[in-house]
């Protein structure tokens, strides 16, 4: 009897003991390096709305990765202004009713502070004026319509990545550059809002940088259509000098898969506006010199290189650490999402002197500048972001295993991104050499 | 007896969903509005689940209603509930008119896959007329008025709950009416023996015809509430799953009744919406799984669960007595 | 000349795809009289599990030669699994009630199927590409094919010719006729209907997997692509007549052609024209190409 | 002059593949007449009602319908135009109570089926409806579901609904196959007092000799779709070539 009690505290004391020296170790971790500003609640509860089923959850899980990557190291840091993140996800799939449920739960019931995600410009455009409505600051990180900045006036919401019609304009610049010859294009597209405007800002652009170009096909499939047997065979029939294509994920890799071996890549100059982001998934796949786009996004996770940006080489390693998978652009722009919240809400601490209210964070994401992996990214009055983006062509890379990007250049904000006040498309029809 | 049972439980009934903005969080408010428009779109399916038809396709008519509010919003600024209202009614009906009169020779799989291909067609020109109607994007409602009174922004909830509120009253008691008069009860008894029906020297298709008609009508009701309820209207109104979910919803809430569709209405938005927040990656199969217990175990839906409650409890009290 | 050539060989490409798809559900609908919705969730289960079971292969260094039986064997081991569970679990309970609950029972499993595969594979796109690249090129009148493309041509043709074969010559079909004909009958004369219910859904489910297992080789597989599957056979096996296998080969046939057509000719009319053409068959022949009039007996 | 034929059929045929189902039938009945038909399974009885309402098409012939070419009309407007029908299956709504599914009935023949506004349950339509139920001995069922009705109420109610449509010329397809042995004339005379009382011009059904020879007054015999005797239930019952068919033996 005795002996068991005693071996009992034994047990008690050692635990004790090892409970102890794990505290001391762990005690300079947990120590916060902000102090708190006064009226700061006990935690920043944020919404995070993405797709996780459907198609386009392959942007979603980019985006889950990121941002929960992000969202610890944050909290490793004491997370905004000392107070520490937390973390609601939700699906974006259902249509846009679901999503406005949703989103109305997420503001009133859930009561969170502010909400990052919105993938599909169905949804985006859905949720701002609920945005509005509930007051609730809202950080839209993928979603590529003009019109969600152009349509209405916007307040509570922003957008911190520039819209579609940027990533057009990146190929179609980055084309003349490297085919100044060109005579024909050929489109192959998404028969879906994203597809059609992905498409037509392409050619006016084309037109207007070099008028003589003549479209010799213009194709709609269904969208993530699983068989492009008949697209590919009359592509080859009309041998256009350049293929554009907005496809993307599942779709777009099946393209890949049934144009290779048929040797469109060989025939004629393709480009995807969201190539970069399948690269990894098609490993060997991919053909070598494919002009291929994180969409018009400022970093890839070659460039700028993670040996001379601490910032870059910190995600690019820890994401990779992680997810067993290099950020690609939806990453990128879940980054610049939670980084922009994040620095509007020290800015407006610093400002307020104690913790901003919804209206003093708002004001100070206007006109900010903040720091990202991608580069300097900037908020415009208009809640639209302005950054540089990159594009590439294809080259096998033996070190990794799948194809990444060679011949990058980068474009800045202002060459691709309209001017404040501009319509887009009055913008893009209107560009110069 | 149920006619002596029923005015009461009505009345509490009622007096429950008017109590709504006053008792539920505005959020639960939202999800009961949007129940309410949807249910017209359920009941539309039903109707024709009591003729043991199913339609795959009355999203169809939904968007009609839907893009009602959008396209007036769109192009001629038009922005009142009153006038919507019936002009949604109004269109939905008449591309029912229209569609009804292919499809009422049709029943069973072939009703069901034939309305799957209309509202399939809608969906993909939805999509096609990208500039007309902004395709996958989608359009934005206007912000309502009511009979040209624009409420303050604080109230306007308020008024769209139980303007769609006073709406699925008229349209139960319509329904209600409907489903007790003559043609009514041989929608039912067509699902039955449509053959007695033709000897009786009545026409089966023009039971289905003024059924499908009414159908477009009401769903075309219901688009509209949702369209202003939502605030943005997109192709997928049309698409087959949105008609899938009427159907499960009927079934759910049960098609023996009108009240039924309403139950099951309310419920079903808010299980979705605990079901993703709850299960963000699985809500789809949470709802796979409760609809196959319903059909498993409780194939009359939660209608018949509150009846066997009521009776019980009605039972109790004759006991007491 | 060339044109022509090309719309029929891209055609009969996606016809045989199409055909793979849908023949397993006119088949279950043919015997069970229900339309299993959940037909397009065992089609991308077969997928897959057979685009898994390759990749698995290949990265442990096998044979990409192998990676044929592979993807048939993924194939078979979801057609024998999935088919019977599903049957006797579920649909077995749902036998002779309303036709709506029938086609709901089918489509919560769908749903239930979907969110499984999300929960098993993730949402990342999944492919292989060996079976597709190995079998090389070939040109026909100037462009190039797939030889892969082909051998699912051919498959499609075997299989259907198969399936013929086994309903009209063997004891076993016979047997399927008669139960298609008359349950009661075939009960009093002491065929064991409920096997043959179980062993028809379980053959339904074998040739969705397999018809996945075939077309993944061409495609990624990603989450949702069940949703397509599933709308594609209803069109297809409409159009041919439901319950026939010569009308879902038929039905195939003419779908694919009209897309290749107008791929070719109207792309804006790519997304529609499926519908379209249900709606023209089933509003001119409303029970299909090669579907029958059952008149009741009063 | 005399009063024309309600029905009359000229040369009526129909085949189904090798089978004749009618050969060249012609038949005439005069109002108020009762007229039972006889002949073994699938001598043609049954087809015979089918191309008369309209459900099947005759190959050769027409069918007169109170003096009225009406060959190759819908059932529905047979009906209508006062030519009712009971089955050898009962063709009920077994989702529907008695009561119901006769006011459906008597809607119809109001002329008001179709109306979608005003209930089903009138007053002087239930008064109707309970007084035909009344007749048939059914009343008691009223407020029971069709479902639960044993096999000879389920046959009375088949001929109710078609009764309650007030039609010109009832035709009973074997008003009392599937009904025992014991109930068999129970219903028969039923069916006999309503027809009687109302002087219904009426057409039954039958197979059982002994059924036909009790209630006929006029018996036609089928045979291989051919009218093998007509007359009175003494003589066709006598003849021997009948007797052969129907009973199989002479």
């Amino acid at each position: 009897m005795r002996r068991v009690l005693k071996s009992r505290r034994g047990a008690w004391l050692s635990l004790l003991a090892i409970g102890v020296v794990v505290l001391v170790a762990l005690a300079p971790a947990t120590v916060t390096p902000q102090a708190r500003p006064s009226g700061a609640p006990a935690e920043l509860k944020i919404g995070f709305v993405d797709f996780f089923s459907t198609a386009a959850a392959t942007f979603g899980s980019s985006g889950k990765s990121t941002t929960e990557w992000l969202v610890d190291k944050y909290n490793r840091g004491g997370g905004i202004g000392g107070v520490k993140i937390k973390l609601v996800v939700l699906d974006e799939a259902g249509g846009p009713d679901k999503q406005v449920t949703e989103f109305r739960r997420l503001a009133l019931d859930e009561k969170v502070d502010a909400i990052v995600g919105y993938t599909s410009s169905a949804n985006c455009l859905a949720i701002a004026p609920v945005a509005e409505e509930l007051k609730t600051l809202t950080v839209v990180h993928i979603c590529g319509t003009h019109r969600l900045t152009e349509d209405r006036k916007l307040k509570y919401v922003f957008r911190t990545s520039n819209n579609q019609a940027s990533d057009s304009v990146v190929l179609a610049r980055y084309v003349l550059s490297l085919k100044p010859d060109v005579k024909t294009i050929a489109g192959a597209n998404e028969d879906y809002a994203w597809g059609r405007d992905s498409w037509e800002a392409f050619k006016v652009a084309m037109q207007r940088l070099k008028p003589d170009v003549k479209v010799t096909g213009e194709l709609w499939t269904k969208i993530q259509a699983g068989e492009y047997s008949a697209e590919i065979s009359k592509l080859l029939v009309a041998k256009p000098d350049v293929i554009h294509s907005s496809f993307w994920g599942g779709g777009l890799i099946t393209f890949v898969k049934q144009a290779g071996p048929r040797g469109l890549f060989k025939q004629s100059l393709v480009l995807f506006s969201t190539g970069e982001q399948v690269l990894q998934d098609v490993k060997t796949s991919m053909p070598d010199g494919v002009i291929v786009a994180p969409r018009a996004t400022g970093a890839y996770f070659l460039d700028p290189d993670p040996a001379a940006s601490p910032l870059q080489k910190e995600f690019v390693e820890g994401h990779h650490q992680r997810f067993g998978r290099y950020p690609d652009y939806p990453a990128y722009r879940t980054y610049q999402a939670w980084s922009g919240l994040k620095a509007a809400y020290e800015k407006a601490i610093k400002q307020a002197g104690r913790w901003p209210t919804t209206e003093e964070v708002i004001k100070a994401f206007e006109g900010l500048t903040w720091q990202t992996p991608s580069g300097t990214i900037t908020m415009r009055a208009d809640h639209q972001a302005v950054h540089g983006g990159l594009i590439g062509i294809t080259k096998m890379s033996p070190k990794h295993g799948f194809a990444v990007m060679d011949r990058v250049v980068r474009h800045r904000g202002e060459e691709i991104m309209p001017p404040l006040g501009t319509k887009t498309l009055d913008w893009v029809g209107g560009i110069k050499k | 007896m149920e006619t002596r049972r029923l005015p009461v439980e009505a009345l509490v009934g009622a007096a429950l969903l008017v109590a709504v903005p006053f008792v539920l969080p505005a959020w639960m408010k939202f999800i009961v509005t949007l129940a309410l428009a949807k249910f017209m779109a359920v009941l539309a399916v039903a109707l024709f689940l009591r003729a043991n038809q199913v339609t795959f396709g009355h999203a169809m008519f939904y968007a009609v209603g839907a893009y009602a509010v959008g396209f007036g919003a769109k192009w001629f600024g038009l922005r009142d509930v009153a006038l919507l209202l019936p002009l949604g009614a109004l269109f939905g009906a008449a591309v029912a008119a229209l569609v009804g009169l292919v499809m009422a020779r049709y029943r069973e799989v072939f009703f069901a896959m034939l309305n799957l291909a209309f509202s399939m067609m809608l969906y993909g020109a939805l999509l096609k007329l990208y500039w007309v109607t902004g395709g996958t994007d989608g359009l934005s409602a206007g912000v309502p008025t009511f009979l040209g009174y624009a409420p303050p922004r604080e109230y306007l909830r308020d008024f769209l709950y139980y303007t769609s509120l006073g709406v699925a009253g008229l349209v139960i008691y319509a329904v209600y009416r409907f489903l007790a008069s003559p043609l009514g009860y041989y929608l039912k008894a067509m699902g039955e023996n449509e053959i007695r029906i033709e000897y009786s020297g009545e026409s089966v298709r023009h039971v289905m015809y003024v059924t499908y008609v009414l159908s477009g009508a009401l769903a075309g009701l219901g688009g509209v509430l949702a369209g202003f309820t939502v605030g943005h209207i997109v192709p997928e109104y049309s698409f087959w799953i949105q008609s899938g979910d009427f159907v499960f919803v009927a079934l759910l809430g049960g098609y023996g009744s009108v009240v039924g569709p309403l139950m099951g209405s309310i419920a079903f938005e808010f299980i979705r919406t605990y079901a993703s927040k709850y299960f963000p990656n699985e809500w789809q199969m949470t709802l796979g799984i409760i609809m196959l217990a319903i059909i498993l175990f409780r194939p009359g839906g939660l209608w018949t669960i509150y009846e066997g409650l009521a009776a019980r409890f009605g039972r109790r009290e004759v006991e007491r007595a | 000349m060339r044109l022509l050539t090309t719309i029929l060989m891209d055609g009969t490409v996606f016809a045989a795809v199409l055909f793979l798809i849908s023949v397993g559900l006119t088949l279950v609908f043919g015997v069970l009289r229900i339309l299993n919705v959940s037909h397009g969730g065992l089609y991308a289960f077969g997928a897959y599990l057979a685009t898994f079971l390759a990749v698995r292969f290949l990265e442990i260094g096998g044979n990409p030669y192998l990676t044929y039986p592979i993807l048939l064997a993924g194939a078979l081991i979801v057609g024998v699994v999935a088919g019977p569970l599903i049957e006797r679990a579920f649909v077995r309970r749902v036998y002779g009630r309303a036709e709506a609950i029938q086609l709901l029972l089918t489509f919560s499993v769908f749903l239930i199927l979907d969110d499984l595969m999300k929960l098993i594979w993730g949402t990342k796109p999944m492919f292989v590409s060996e079976p597709y690249t190995l079998l090389g090129e070939f040109s026909l009148a100037g462009i190039p094919y797939s030889w892969y493309q082909v051998v699912l041509i051919a498959v499609s043709i075997l299989f259907g010719g198969a399936l013929v074969w086994a309903v009209r010559g063997t004891r076993f079909g016979k047997i399927i006729v008669s139960v298609i004909n008359d349950r009661e009958i075939s009960q009093a004369i002491g065929i064991n209907v409920s096997r043959i219910y179980t062993v028809a859904f379980t053959l339904g489910a074998l040739c969705a997997a397999l018809g996945g297992a075939l077309v993944a080789p061409t495609i990624a597989v990603v989450p949702g692509f069940a949703v397509d599957a599933t709308v594609l056979a209803f069109a297809v096996i409409a159009i041919g007549g439901m319950g026939s296998l010569e009308g879902a080969a038929l039905g195939a046939l003419i779908v694919g052609l009209l897309r290749a057509l107008a791929v070719h000719l109207l792309p804006e009319a790519d997304l529609v024209i499926i519908y379209l053409a249900m709606i023209l068959v089933l509003v001119v022949r409303p029970q299909g190409l090669f579907g029958q009039v059952v008149l009741r007996r009063i | 002059m005399p009063e024309a034929p309600v029905l009359q059929t000229i040369d009526l045929c129909k085949s189904f593949g090798m089978v004749k189902a009618a050969d060249a039938i012609n038949v005439a009945i005069r109002p108020g007449e009762l007229v039972g038909i006889v002949g073994a399974n699938g001598s043609g009885k049954t087809t015979f009602l089918n191309i008369i309402t309209g459900y099947l098409k005759p190959d050769r012939g027409r069918v007169l319908l109170l003096g009225e070419d009406r060959t190759g009309l819908p059932p529905r407007v047979i009906t209508k135009l006062g030519i009712s029908r009971s089955f050898q299956i009962p063709q009920l709504y077994t989702n529907l109570s008695v009561l119901e599914s006769l006011l459906l009935s008597v809607a119809a023949e109001a002329g008001r089926g179709t109306g979608f506004w005003q209930p089903l349950h009138r007053r002087h339509w239930i008064d109707q409806g309970l007084e035909t139920l009344d007749r048939f001995g059914l009343k008691p069922y009223a407020d029971r579901a069709v479902s639960e009705l044993p096999e000879g109420g389920r046959k009375l109610l088949d001929i109710a609904l078609s009764f309650a449509l007030r039609p010109k010329l009832l035709l009973m397809d074997e008003p009392t196959s599937g009904v025992s042995i014991e109930d068999k004339f129970q219903v028969m005379d039923i069916l006999m007092k309503v027809v009687e009382e109302t002087r219904l011009t009426t057409i039954f059904v039958e197979h059982d000799m002994d059924v036909v020879q009790r209630y006929g007054r006029r018996v036609l015999a089928f045979n291989d779709g051919k009218v093998i005797a007509d007359g009175t239930p003494g003589a066709v019952l006598a003849d021997p070539e009948v007797r052969k068919a129907v009973l199989g033996r002479a």
